[in-house]
């Protein structure tokens, strides 16, 4: 394909560029394409030339009218600095060919695009593959003869995504009171146990009071959740509670190895 | 098309059809291969004595053609009986998430967001084992208080509850529109 | 249980179960039946071997094992009205091959590669049950990190991700047709 064909392609994709250029799938596709094209070693690019190539591109849309999705242009600032760069002076005079890896302004991209080039040929190969309901089939529906209870102790089938698709439309619907509830509501059951079990083990052995478990002033829900840790604790013999006398003061201490049980 | 290859796609047409397939089915879907309904029958009459001695055979059901278990067979196929993964509705969803985020919380705050009765679906998560009862509110009624379980924590393959994801993160996730599929044939 | 009589039964289990069926869960169904793990091998070994030239094949994919139609009978069932799934667009499959590859990863490293935003490919491969949320990354910001579904496997045929060709394989292959790339789109 020469340059004049991919160019062509361009101006007829152009019609319906919205996002991005059309047929690349970003700046390091765009890019690589141009390397391989020009058949450049992509360890050694000629940054000057690659550059000048790749602005003839941008320019070529911008002639007909078409927006330049910023990724592009970030890319062409990208060259350009890299390009001023390898034009300073090396600090070691024998020249740039021999300078020393570290110091190549060209690694990071070309690092990207080596890596890029690795996962376009991965998908590449990926979609090569019969996929399922494409190419070959199998028989996704339940056989009717199988219907039958749905027993509780059967796993559960369950993906995080749908729970979050689920909630989402709940909160969208919802007051914006519900909403700022939410966002409020940031200690779990378990974090509060964790945190108790916490403050046991900064103080091994001597136990605590009960007042203590409590930060100074605690919102509603950080006394609730750490009142209802607590409960689960002693519910699970993870914490003993012990009142010397009537109403004197409750102290509570941890039972030893129970932590991981508790811990959920 | 020849004659094997012809048997070989028949098996398949009827392995991926739920329903018997009409013999003026198989014509439509063969017309382009040039198969006609001799070519088709005797494709049948092959595919059928191929799947002799098989766990599966083609019967002629309904008015049409489909492959099904041997009979003989139903008692092991009885055993697939036992548990296998339940999907949770979408109401199972919903309150689910509602538990998890804004625990401990009671069944009326949680049919206030909802809007309906949640009663049922709460006693499927309890018996699920995905829902607990942590405890009661300290409120007049005291009406009990929903939590998450560990097996919840498992089911969804969160480490703790701090790795589900904040609101902010999900607006962030779902709020964009998908973009990743063209419109397929 | 007779070696005939356990070779069909698995395929009857095969073909009634919607998904892949794990070696571990056929040692449940036909544990009654006193058959252990190397009498299901030598029994789906059998299975596998009598499908040879038939409509249908046995394969190993995502960690289990289901009966397909052949790839070559394609252009058949084209033909029926399947409900088919969207087509992959290249931006999602480069994504999910770097979500296959790379994971546990958050989007940010995607994007790093891709070097375009990949937010709506990223929900496109949520919402289709190929990628999904693994937990958060125990870094500053805590970002959500992905990986590939067992679906994913399955859409795919593949029986694990070491099914995969390595990076290795990858950078070989394009070692060798390096200099007349074209984009194949």
């Amino acid at each position: 394909m020469t340059q004049d064909d991919r160019h062509a392609i361009l101006f007829e994709e152009g019609h319906t560029y919205k996002v991005r250029l059309d047929g690349f799938e970003g700046p390091l596709d765009l890019l690589l394409h141009l390397i391989r094209r020009h058949r450049y070693d992509i360890y050694d690019i000629p940054i000057a030339r690659i550059l000048e190539e790749y602005l003839g591109v941008i320019e070529l849309l911008h002639e007909l009218y078409l927006d330049v999705a910023g990724e592009f242009l970030v890319m062409a600032a990208t060259l350009a600095e890299i390009k001023s760069r390898m034009l300073l002076p090396s600090p070691r005079e024998d020249g740039e060919r021999g300078a020393e890896e570290g110091e190549d302004p060209r690694a990071e991209l070309v690092r990207r695009l080596v890596e890029y080039e690795r996962i376009r040929a991965a998908a590449e190969r990926l979609e090569e593959r019969p996929r399922l309901g494409r190419e070959v089939f199998s028989r996704p529906w339940r056989a009717p003869d199988l219907d039958g209870l749905d027993v509780p102790e059967a796993p559960v089938d369950a993906d995080l995504f749908q729970l979050l698709v689920a909630f989402k439309e709940l909160v969208d619907e919802s007051p914006a009171e519900f909403v700022e509830e939410v966002v409020r509501q940031r200690i779990s059951l378990q974090e509060a146990m964790q945190d108790i079990l916490e403050q046991f083990r900064r103080v091994p052995g001597a136990g605590l009071s009960f007042r203590e478990l409590f930060p100074p002033r605690p919102p509603r829900e950080r006394l609730v959740a750490t009142f209802l840790a607590l409960l689960e604790l002693v519910r699970l013999q993870a914490v003993r509670v012990v009142q010397a006398a009537p109403f004197g003061e409750i102290r509570l201490y941890a039972v030893a190895g129970d932590e991981e049980d508790a811990g959920g | 098309m020849d004659e094997a290859t012809l048997t070989r796609a028949v098996e398949a047409v009827l392995f991926v059809s739920p329903e018997p397939v009409p013999l003026a089915r198989l014509e439509v879907v063969f017309g382009p291969d040039g198969a006609d309904r001799a070519a088709l029958r005797a494709a049948l009459d092959r595919l059928g004595r191929s799947l002799d001695g098989r766990g599966v055979e083609l019967r002629e059901v309904a008015g049409g053609y489909q492959l099904r278990t041997r009979p003989d067979l139903a008692p092991v196929l009885a055993r697939l009986e036992v548990p296998r993964p339940v999907r949770l509705s979408r109401a199972a969803l919903e309150t689910l998430a509602l538990v998890a985020y804004r625990q401990p919380v009671t069944r009326a705050e949680v049919e206030d967001v909802r809007g309906v009765d949640t009663g049922g679906v709460l006693k499927t998560l309890l018996e699920r084992g995905l829902v607990r009862i942590l405890g009661k509110k300290d409120v007049p009624g005291r009406p009990l208080l929903y939590g998450t379980t560990p097996r919840f924590l498992e089911a969804f393959g969160l480490a703790s509850l701090s790795e589900l994801p904040s609101l902010r993160e999900i607006d962030e996730l779902l709020g964009t529109r998908g973009e990743g599929e063209d419109d397929g044939g």
